[in-house]
């Protein structure tokens, strides 16, 4: 059968990830039919997919996340992959919060690809050592001091690129690390006046804000990895980036620990911001293409796509047990933590990826936060109140 | 025998409700077979909308169309076999003159051979044959009003139509057109309708002329009517160049009038002591140092064959025609008698002509 | 025959008719319905009142679309008119190699602004582009990051903007001019004129109607500006230089939130109506040919 | 011969100054994007904005052609080139010939309530379009031609409608009736008279009305993403997605090729006929 | 007195290289102070060039033109004290008629209240006081023509140039207009240059012609010489309605003429033996059957005021006017007697006037 595959990951590394797919497909004799759409964080690729929906054409498979999934769902639009998903045991094989991403009123709807975290700090070991920074820092504290001295060396401390999505992975960062993760969940996830209105807040914020004044000027419009790419060459101290950032690290072909470091953002070494990327499958009716979508979501999850692909994107599998030795350093930390915080609690949701709340209110939260970032014309206080209110949308 | 055209009762209004306007009111016209009709009047006086309706690319509010007996109301203007001549010539602009004159020949499907045959015919009777290639816009007007006319030609309706056909040329070539048409109407007897707004062509193309006003028929007559027994005041003055002289005249008993004051020797129809209005054409009154009317030159204009001198009188200006040999100047002091058997007499308060 | 005759126009004009209308109209009303809808992810359509109104002026973004277009509308929309009319008149002084400067001018307009906004997005970059390029040269306090500038940017766009459609300003202008009797101008200077002045108190007020015919065009392509400032700047820094095309689509297709955008649609609709249904009216009133 | 005065020698040299100054605001990011197309990655790093290359480098347009990935594809702009004409010609010649059709009637076959059909779907040229793509994916949908080349040349030729009816009604208002009352009754019917007589005299709107529809639907992106399928993504869609394809190292070397690549028929229709664009337009396109 | 307008060898060439035209070849035209110049000639033959050329929209290629003695080459048109009436008019479209009228008075800074005063003043003088607030395109064509005349006279130039002012307007306001343009140049006393191609006009207005044809000065003369003693075979035919009559003829011994075989008692100033064209006006041919001359009428025109008769001979058609009580039929045979001392006569190779 056909599959025509409608996703967003069109940079390096990621580029590199969807021809595996294909690849994979292709052996199994089916037909790839690549809908690749740019621009915009998926944007782009949502109003084609909403379209392509509307007119009753939809695409086999939609890369789509989070809550966005249910509401998929919801609109009964969604195939369902329990035939798959029993044969091939999912349900042993991924971590109950993600299961329960990928279900909608118990049904698997959509195949997970890949765990990210988004808790990352990378940093280059060479500016470090310009500047005498001696380690990566734990604490906020730890890092003005350093970026103090790069700022002194005369580069730029903070990498970072100019999409609301990009200000809002930095800023859940530091939610995180200010408040902690039971504060996250109160304040992002479960968008609890209370605490966003506390001086939890008020204190992330003005961290937040602090932040922004080591950052160089060109950064708005920046793509995310253009900024990785600052780090890359040592233009750049540190970067707030997922792990995707590793990818493109990855790709050319620089060496973990020593081209480049990474570590929890700081004051977030117990806690784990995930983002799944998914596969939502839509119902179809041409069963040579129900077939391939079967073998699709089948594929997704083989323990040999799991691994090739997310060497490449920089993540992590999301399925549980597999081997890591082929995986870097930094993913086996990521790993390791991602069992270790689902136990504890420390096992987050990514707001500024489309995982913890519905498309509405993130995209009001991440508006508010963003316009507070880029215009320091913005109190504290009123940035806070801007957010809280963000946060009643609906 | 049956009129060619027969115009009954028509009727034009165009607008709704409050804003209609009566362009057309109860016009009636019949003309017999191979007639050359013509229709003057003053602008917007509505002698295009009644060429159109007889065409059929107008309806009328009211009233009938008979053509050759026919009442051809609701006939499209393809079925009524009438040819029309359009003041802007409307040719076709991408067509070649050939294609132009053949065109509707074409719509009527007459065999191509056929076609060329009329088409070089009509050519050599207008002297275009050598055009036949060219397109319209590299013609001259004079050229443009043939292939117009060659195109009405090629069909030998039953009936022409013709709408201001030369008043965009000029002075010299109209002239020559004019005794063309005249010539093709001779040649053809094809019944036609002609609208145009000079006079000369008015008087020397017509077997009638009608002239209208303000959507009325005024008159309808041979051009020997309307120039010398004009029905009413606004026929008098508005055929002729230049234009018929009006004076109020109170009449006397015995055969005479008074013209403010003075003593005229001129018989009037209307009852003594009426007040008339006198109609004279300058070609009517003579300069005659006798005569018991007199004025003072104002202006002289020779036009080479003629002069024309404003006298003015205390009856207001008239205008006289001389000789171009007499030779008199502004200032000087004349008498001006009049021919009576030409004298015109109108009522002073309706205008209309007063019967001898 | 008669009844066929009349028939015809109104069939060929039928399915523009059916088509036009439908589009326009049906999608219209449609949007209107959407707009006191529950519509979220998909269309559906439970009844909410004018609650995706109050929810639409309650946002700061929204706002901040309205004063963008406003600001972007006037500048935009002026700026192309005075270079516009500036270009063709200066053009219009027999000009060698008029052709070649006139095509030159023209063809911005013939590129897409996918494609421009790459270009432009690049020269206004102050590490890459405009900026670097004085301080490279040795100019090192340029400054010019227009850009980055969250209460600046919306000038970029109108920068961009002007570029690519003054040039067509200057065709309609141009076209206007040539259009001008010649024996006006030959009148003026016999009655004693200088050229700007003939152009300033004959020409220009000679051009009203072109004048106005730009300025709808322009109008509402400012309106609608929505390629230019999603290839450009995304509606960035922040929403900075969010406009309503931009907010519309945001809030439909990525956010979710089809009810809004379909609010905020039909406030679009009545600005352009209010500018547009007068002007319409006038043109059609105004010359009621007949044949 | 009569010498001219200083002064008049003094104006013409400013007039040329500042025409050429306006060119060199126009042609700047032209300029920037042909060269920064022909430059390598060295001299990228390493120049400026407005250096020259070193060398012709062609190697940037050969891989945005051919080569270059847009997500998992790697077969560069030259598919959805292709697309685009496929879809642009139809587009083009139906959306010029439905509103010839359309502009005739209302100028030359006047009816009752003609008027007012044309003042609403004038109306149209001014209403947004992301208002229609939801209902309009519906449509398709229902005529089966979602996500093709032909749902795009539909949709192209509804938004197009307005905008070419309004041409063409306005340039047919200037034929003088009595054109139309000759060929009536020289005997031409509806089509007789639109065929033979009115259509060979609208080359100029015909003109206008193509090099507009063509830089309009060529250059769309909206619908373009919104309403093709996988193949038949039009090139803008594959620029797009190229441009926004960015590894560690912006390839701008290659975006700028693509986007010339893009822009190189449009273009190439303004410089060949953009001669005929202004006449067309003085001749009636432009109440003035 | 030195001349008010002097233009000396003027030649004008358009194009460049290969396709240069000359459209005018070394013009020579003297105009005393106070004069009205008519310039005549077929359309194409370079009268607006020359116009333009005086008034310096123009530069010529060679030659000098002198304004009351100085020479004004280079000298840009609003300096030349210069007004002149376009044929379109070229109001300006946007100013109402009082600011039209006092435009010119603005540019030279003519102080509000003085300005006012003339604006008022021409208002008066062309009676369009009651239209000054109104725009050119509320006007009619009389009005806007008006309105023209207005701009110009407002000035007090020392030299006016018309360009066809009246050819837009219908027969009968251009009768008027023709009078009040009379009138005005009599009380002005400004030296004017005005182009027609109405014959009528030339003949009325001017005091003197010139006539032109292709860019080459044909004649420049008195209306009387122009239409009594036209220079040659081209200014006898394009003056005058109906044209002069032109015959071959072969010059007999003893003052008589042979015209294809019929011998005339008519003196002929060329050599005996030799061809000559005689030239007659239709008023200057009788019909009288005595007269050896004889023809078949072929058409009869009647004006109202005459009545023209075109009669064919064995030397072709001739024109004969007569008095409109005159009755032929077409067919009938006539004799045409001639006006011997109103005859001209032409070289019959070159055309050219032979002096008596
Ligand atoms: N379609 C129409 N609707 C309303 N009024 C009209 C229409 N057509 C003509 N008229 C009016 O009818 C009157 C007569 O028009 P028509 O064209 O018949 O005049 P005309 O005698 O031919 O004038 P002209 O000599 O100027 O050609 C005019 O006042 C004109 O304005
Ligand atoms: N700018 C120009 N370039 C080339 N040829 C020109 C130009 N202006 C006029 N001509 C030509 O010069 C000739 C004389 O033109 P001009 O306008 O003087 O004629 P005219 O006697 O005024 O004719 P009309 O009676 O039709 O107004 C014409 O053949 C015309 O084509
Ligand atoms: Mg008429
Ligand atoms: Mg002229």
């Amino acid at each position: 059968g056909e599959v025509e595959v409608l996703h967003y990951w069109t940079s390096g590394g990621e580029a590199k990830s969807a021809a595996e797919l294909r690849k994979m497909m292709q052996s199994k004799g089916h037909t790839w039919k690549d809908f690749a759409v740019a621009g915009g964080g998926g944007d782009n690729a949502m109003t084609v997919l909403k379209s392509r929906v509307v007119s009753g054409n939809p695409p086999s498979a939609a890369q789509i996340k989070g809550p966005a999934i249910q509401e998929w769902a919801a609109e009964g639009v969604l195939a369902n992959l329990d035939a798959v998903a029993k044969a091939e045991n999912w349900d042993a094989s991924l971590p109950v919060v993600v299961a329960n991403v990928m279900k909608y009123k118990g049904n698997y709807v959509a195949a997970p690809v890949n765990v990210h975290r988004v808790n990352w700090l990378w940093a280059s070991p060479e500016v470090l050592k310009k500047a005498g920074v001696p380690a990566m820092p734990k604490t906020f504290d730890e890092f003005f001091a350093a970026a103090d001295k790069i700022k002194a060396a005369g580069l730029i401390p903070v990498a970072h690129g100019g999409q609301n999505w990009q200000d809002f992975t930095t800023f859940e960062s530091v939610v995180l690390g200010v408040g902690g993760a039971k504060f996250y969940q109160d304040a992002l996830v479960k968008l609890d006046q209370k605490a966003l209105n506390s001086d939890t807040m008020k204190k992330s914020l003005e961290t937040f804000r602090k932040i922004k004044s080591y950052t160089d000027p060109a950064a708005p419009g920046r793509d995310w990895n253009l900024a990785t790419a600052m780090v890359m060459q040592g233009k750049a101290g540190f970067q707030f980036m997922g792990d995707w950032a590793k990818g493109e690290f990855i790709a050319a072909g620089k060496v973990p620990g020593k081209d480049f470091l990474c570590a929890a953002a700081p004051g977030t070494a117990n806690a784990f911001t995930f983002n799944v990327d998914s596969f939502a499958m839509y119902k179809l009716k041409d069963a040579g293409a129900q077939k391939a979508q079967a073998d699709l979501a089948a594929a997704i999850m083989s323990p040999a796509f799991q691994e090739v692909f997310n060497l490449n994107k920089g993540s992590i599998p999301v399925r549980l047990g597999m081997k890591m030795d082929k995986f870097d350093d930094c993913a086996k930390l990521s790993s390791k933590d991602f069992v270790d915080t689902a136990r504890t609690g420390g096992l987050v949701p990514s707001v500024a990826h489309g995982m913890a709340v519905s498309p509405a209110a993130e995209g009001a939260i991440k508006d508010a936060v963003s316009q507070f970032w880029n215009n320091d014309k913005i109190s504290v206080a009123d940035g806070m109140k801007n957010i809280a209110k963000a946060a009643t949308t609906q | 025998m049956a009129s060619a055209l027969d115009i009954r009762g028509v009727r034009k209004c165009f607008g709704k409700g409050e804003h209609t306007v009566e362009v057309l009111k109860k016009i009636d016209i019949d003309v017999a077979p191979g007639e050359f009709l013509i229709l003057v009047g003053p602008s917007g006086c509505g002698k295009s909308t009644l060429l159109n309706i007889i065409a059929g690319l107008e309806e009328p509010t009211e009233g009938a169309i008979h053509l050759g007996g026919r009442n051809v109301i609701g006939v499209p203007p393809a079925q009524r076999d009438i040819a029309m001549v359009f003041q802007s010539y409307a040719l076709y602009p991408t067509m070649n003159v050939a294609d132009n004159i053949g065109f509707a020949l074409e719509m009527r499907k007459v065999p191509k051979a056929e076609r060329q045959r009329r088409i070089q015919e009509v050519a050599a009777m207008l002297q275009i044959t050598h055009l036949l290639d060219r397109r319209p816009s590299q013609l001259s007007g004079g050229q443009r009003q043939r292939v117009a006319m060659g195109r009405a030609l090629a069909r030998e309706p039953q009936l022409f139509l013709f709408d201001e056909p030369l008043s965009n040329l000029d002075a010299k070539l109209r002239v020559e057109m004019r005794a063309e048409i005249k010539r093709l109407h001779q040649a053809s007897g094809i019944t036609s309708v002609y609208v145009t707004h000079d006079q000369i062509e008015a008087m020397t193309l017509g077997s009638r002329i009608a002239v209208m006003k303000d959507g009325v028929l005024q008159q309808l007559g041979t051009p020997d009517d309307i120039y010398n027994r004009p029905a009413n005041t606004y026929v008098a003055t508005f055929i002729g160049s230049p234009t018929m002289n009006l004076v109020d005249t109170q009449v006397l008993e015995g055969g005479a009038v008074a013209l403010a004051g003075i003593e005229l020797d001129l018989p009037c129809p209307a009852a003594t002591g009426a007040h008339a209005t006198l109609g004279l054409r300058p070609e009517h009154i003579r300069l005659d140092g006798s005569a018991p009317w007199k004025g003072e030159v104002s202006v002289v204009e020779p036009t080479g064959a003629d002069t024309y001198v404003v006298v003015s009188t205390v009856s207001g200006d008239v205008t006289v025609r001389v000789a171009p040999q007499v030779r008199v100047q502004p200032g000087e002091r004349v008498g001006l008698a009049v021919e009576a058997a030409h004298a015109s007499w109108f009522d002073a308060r309706s205008g209309q002509r007063l019967a001898a | 025959m008669k009844s066929l005759d009349n028939l015809l126009p109104k069939l060929v004009l039928a399915p523009a008719f059916v088509l036009g209308l439908a589009f326009i109209y049906g999608f219209m009303v449609w949007n209107g319905v959407l707009s006191v809808t529950a519509s979220r992810m998909l269309p559906n359509y439970e009844f909410v009142g004018l609650e995706q109104y109050v929810r639409l002026f309650d946002m700061d973004r929204w706002w901040v679309a309205l004063r963008n277009m406003a600001l972007f509308g006037v500048l935009y929309v002026g700026l192309s008119m005075a270079l516009g009319v500036l270009l063709a008149i200066l053009l219009d002084q027999k000009v060698r190699a008029e052709g070649f400067i006139r095509t030159i001018y023209l063809y911005p307009m013939a590129l897409s602004f996918v494609v421009t906004g790459t270009a432009w997005k690049w020269i206004l970059n102050p590490s890459d582009g405009l900026q670097k390029l004085m301080q490279d040269l040795g100019w090192t306090s340029f400054t010019f990051d227009w850009l980055v500038q969250s209460d600046m940017a919306i000038y970029c766009v109108v920068i961009a903007g002007v570029w690519q459609s003054a040039g067509f300003a200057m065709a309609l202008f141009l076209a206007g001019l040539r259009g001008i009797d010649d024996s006006i101008i030959k009148a003026a200077q016999i009655d004693g004129a200088s050229l700007p002045r003939i152009y300033w108190r004959i020409v220009l007020p000679a051009l009203r109607p072109v004048f106005f015919s730009t300025l709808m065009v322009l109008a509402h392509l400012s309106i609608k500006s929505f390629d230019l400032v999603m290839a450009l700047t995304a509606g960035g820094p922040g929403y900075a230089t969010d406009v309503p095309a931009t907010f519309m689509y945001a809030m439909s297709f990525s956010r979710g939130q089809i009810g809004l955008g379909a609010a905020s649609a039909t406030i679009m609709l009545a600005t352009v109506a209010a500018i547009v249904v007068p002007y319409l009216y006038s043109e059609l009133r105004s010359k009621p040919h007949d044949r | 011969m009569t010498a001219k005065p200083l002064s008049h020698h003094v104006a013409r040299v400013l007039l040329m100054g500042v025409l050429l100054l306006g060119a060199a605001f126009f042609l700047a990011p032209l300029y920037v994007m042909v060269v920064t197309s022909l430059k390598d990655a060295d001299e990228l790093r390493n120049g400026n904005l407005l250096s020259l290359p070193g060398s012709l480098n062609v190697s940037a347009w050969r891989e945005a052609w051919s080569s270059a990935c847009t997500g998992a594809d790697c077969s560069g702009l030259r598919p959805f080139f292709w697309h685009s004409v496929w879809m642009a010609i139809p587009a083009v010649l139906i959306s010029t010939a439905w509103g010839a059709l359309n502009g005739y009637v209302l100028s030359l076959w006047k009816f009752k309530g003609s008027e007012t059909f044309f003042g609403l779907l004038l109306f149209g040229v001014f209403m947004p379009f992301q208002v229609v793509l939801l209902p309009m994916s519906q449509v398709l949908g229902w005529l089966g031609i979602s996500s093709s080349i032909g749902g795009l040349i539909l949709v192209h030729c509804l938004a197009g409608l307005p905008s070419t009816t309004l041409f063409f009604r306005n340039y047919y208002a200037a034929v003088p009736g009595e054109l139309l009352n000759a060929a009536r009754l020289d005997g031409a019917g509806f089509w007789q008279i639109f065929l033979r007589i009115i259509l060979p005299m609208s080359t100029p709107i015909v003109m206008v009305t193509l090099i507009w529809q063509f830089t309009q639907i060529w250059n769309d992106f909206l619908f373009g993403v919104a309403f093709s399928g996988a193949d038949s993504k039009p090139v803008t869609v594959g620029l797009n997605n190229l441009a926004n394809t960015t590894s560690s190292v912006k390839a701008y070397n290659v975006d700028m090729a693509a986007a010339l690549i893009a822009a190189l028929p449009t273009v190439a229709v303004y410089v060949l006929a953009g001669r005929y664009f202004v006449r067309g337009l003085t001749a009636g396109a432009v109440k003035g």
